[in-house]
């Protein structure tokens, strides 16, 4: 039904034009980065805090989720602010079905967003020093399912964001009610993959986080699911 | 026939204030039994809210879906209005509540967290609507945004009251009487709701029709 | 329950003033229902006329 | 090529209470070239895109056959209608066979790179295939939007201010693309405020913006006069 050829043809149209200017990678990046810095600044200045591991793991699972939304909310809004700033929705609007469309640019948001997830995650607990009882396969798990569930609400709140003519900030305003419930869930299970409420060793880990990725889960099937048939409306104005 | 259901409607609100303040029994196990009453006027706001919100949802789904109706969208945006001041009443109300009986006014209790998350929906709707000029745009674009949410919101409430400790009461059984006032004042609010629907509505359409008597004089 | 009175005074009235307020507006309204539709049936006739 | 046609009934267009179309009617059938003339902000450009099916219509219907099939899914009336306007905008960062490979992709198209490249030769940017498109002049965003809408080869052609930014060879370009078109039996509707190039239509239509319907006409040019809208029939 969706042809995988179109959506192949958008994901690597939007990964092309991308990786021609590197505008949303950069910016999202040095994002990323930057704030990492920050919260390593604020958690290991002078006098050091003598925070337990508990505390710290909260810290970091708290300050990582903080930190993908807003890379996200800088980042993610681009695939449809920039075909409308620039005129090209029109001839995508004539040529490609609505499926193609919003799955292809969901793909590369995805790709997008987990890609800096890879590369902060690591960088955020080091910093912070809350990966000593970390239990690496759920925090995998927790932070890829709950990107995906970030890329496909941001993919579908960017396309109702393209249509404003203010666009600043309003992203992450459409997108943060939405996501509540993945953020519940994500925190939860990224400070039991930190090990907090649990002893070392994958099976506790896990026991505590299983619910929290069964929300995340669902939360990505509902999210794209609902997004999709929502889209196919605005598509076919 | 209208007026007559208008008037019967404020009796009746007025019988159940009467009711709430004179039959209910103070709550026990409060510190400030006697204003427990709130309740009487917080969980019926509290409904009145979602009755708002649903409407919203289905006409914003129906606009949407269904031939781009500028009825629908006028019944979506207004029925989004109410819902967003009935949710602020229902804050205010358990903010005094929770004031007196939990010590403080916000605990980031799972039902305040809810309904505060949808205070942020209804105010989002209004900025992304502002932000739009094409009339059919905005409606199409601000009704995906309300079903999106509406679709979103149940999770929260199956997700959240998993992870956050309540204050609220879940084993506490009200009594007859509380039932009865709390009932009987949720008819009576959501009866305001449809009065308030239904001069929104009469609202917009006259002013759509002076609109086209300007452009059919000019 | 005699403490209760003057409280449930004070609501009454402010509920009479929700309700009246709500009424007034519904009034309003209806009046703007009205002249609009006089307007209307004004502008029609006067296109047939010139007809 | 199958045979086309196309109704139009009607159509009125309103912006909330700014009214841009009233009452625009029209029939076309394979090999017709119908020119659609009337002056700035007479809701040419909204006809057009309401035809290709961009935006939605307040009243009035369209209706599409193609060989006496009728086309209603939004999905069907793309692989049946191809547009070129002057707000049809291309990816700057991709080339302009990228920008044409690209969206011959989404519509899968059975096409190759070197029918890409032949489209590209063909309206005059053969040689500047393989630059992005952002450094494209009027004149070449102009042809690329030619080649874009020849390259869907659909039945039903639309072209709004096709010669603009053209210069003479351009021009002959865009006569050619609508002899083409007629050739293969398909139906061009042509959007122009050049009366010159509105001699390329068999008829003309004028859309008359937000004016009752009664004073909207209709202007034979030539050609076989079918069935035509509003009151005045060529």
């Amino acid at each position: 039904m969706w042809g995988v050829r179109e959506i192949h043809a958008v994901f690597l149209k939007e990964l092309r034009t991308e990786w021609r200017t590197k505008v949303a990678l950069s910016s999202t990046a040095l994002f990323a980065i930057g704030g990492v810095t920050l919260a390593a600044l604020a958690l290991r200045g002078n006098p050091p805090l003598a925070l337990d591991d508990p505390s710290r793991a909260s810290v970091a699972a708290g300050l990582l989720w903080i930190l993908l939304f807003f890379t996200g909310a800088t980042g993610l809004g681009r695939a449809f602010a920039l075909e409308e700033e620039r005129g090209t929705a029109l001839a995508l609007r004539l040529t490609a079905r609505a499926s193609a469309v919003w799955i292809g640019k969901f793909l590369a948001n995805a790709l997008l967003i987990l890609g800096l997830a890879i590369i902060a995650t690591p960088m955020l607990i080091t910093a912070l020093d809350a990966g000593r009882n970390v239990n690496a396969l759920l925090l995998t798990c927790v932070v890829a399912s709950g990107c995906i569930g970030i890329a496909a609400t941001m993919t579908f709140a960017g396309a109702l964001v393209a249509q404003a003519s203010a666009k600043s900030g309003l992203l992450a305003t459409l997108s943060l009610p939405a996501l509540a419930p993945l953020f519940v869930a994500a925190i939860h299970g990224t400070r039991a993959a930190l090990g907090v409420g649990t002893r070392l060793g994958i099976a506790p880990a896990f026991q505590t986080g299983m619910g929290d990725l069964q929300v995340l889960a669902s939360y990505a099937v509902i999210s794209v699911t609902a997004a999709l048939m929502l889209f196919d409306y605005l598509w076919n104005d | 026939m209208a007026t007559i259901a208008k008037i019967v409607l404020g009796i009746l609100t007025g019988v159940f204030t009467a009711l709430a303040f004179l039959y209910l029994k103070p709550a026990e196990g409060f510190p400030r039994p006697e204003l427990a009453r709130i309740v009487a006027l917080h969980l019926p706001n509290a409904m009145a809210a979602i009755v708002a919100a649903f409407v919203a949802a289905i006409f914003g789904w129906k606009y949407l879906a269904r031939g781009r109706n500028p009825l629908d969208d006028a019944k979506s945006k207004i029925a989004a209005v109410l819902a967003a001041i009935f949710c602020g009443l229902t804050t205010v109300t358990g903010m005094v509540f929770a004031q007196y009986q939990w010590g403080a006014p916000w605990n980031w209790d799972p039902k305040q967290t809810c309904i505060f998350l949808l205070l942020l929906i209804y105010a989002a709707y209004f900025v992304l609507r502002a932000g739009i000029e094409d009339p059919e745009k905005k409606g199409a674009t601000a009704a995906a945004y309300i079903v999106f949410a509406g679709v979103m919101t149940p999770l929260l409430g199956y997700v959240i009251p998993k992870y956050l400790p309540s204050l609220h009461p879940t084993n506490t059984k009200f009594d007859a009487a509380y039932h009865t006032v709390i009932w009987g004042m949720s008819a009576c609010l959501i009866g305001i709701f449809a009065w308030l629907q239904n001069i929104g509505i009469r609202y917009e359409q006259v002013k759509g029709m002076a609109q086209q008597l300007e452009e059919e004089m000019a | 329950m005699g403490e209760m009175f003057p409280l449930l005074a004070v609501a009454l009235l402010i509920w009479a003033g929700i309700f009246g307020f709500i009424f007034v507006v519904d009034r309003k309204v209806k009046a703007l229902e009205e002249r609009v539709n006089r307007e209307l049936a004004l502008t029609r006739k006067g296109e047939e006329a010139i007809r | 090529m199958s045979s086309i046609r196309i109704a139009v009934e009607n159509i009125g267009k309103s912006f909330g209470a700014r009214r841009v179309l009233r009452g625009i009617s029209l029939e076309a059938v394979s090999g017709e070239v119908v020119a659609v003339t009337g002056a700035n902000g007479s809701g040419k450009s909204t006809f057009l895109k309401i035809v290709a099916g961009l935006i939605r219509p307040s009243s009035g219907t369209i209706t599409l056959t193609v060989d006496d099939r009728e086309i209603a899914e939004p999905d069907a009336r793309r692989r049946v209608v191809s547009y070129a306007g002057p707000d049809l905008a291309f990816y700057p960062e991709l080339t302009a066979q990228e920008n044409l490979s690209f969206f011959a992709e989404v519509r899968t198209l059975p096409i190759t790179l070197a029918g890409i490249k032949n489209s590209l030769v063909a309206v005059g940017l053969g040689g500047r295939g393989d630059d992005p498109v952002g450094v494209y002049s009027s004149g070449m965003r102009q042809r690329l939007r030619l080649a874009f809408a020849t390259m869907l080869d659909t039945p039903l052609l639309l072209l709004d201010e096709p010669s603009l930014a053209l210069d003479k060879e351009g021009v002959r370009l865009v006569a050619q693309t609508i002899e083409r078109q007629r050739a293969k039996g398909g139906v061009t509707l042509l959007a122009t405020n050049d009366p010159e190039e509105a001699e390329l239509g068999d008829r003309a239509i004028t859309a008359n913006g937000a004016r009752s319907q009664t004073f909207s006409t209709l202007i034979a040019v030539g050609g076989p006069a079918l069935v035509s809208g509003g009151i005045g029939k060529g």
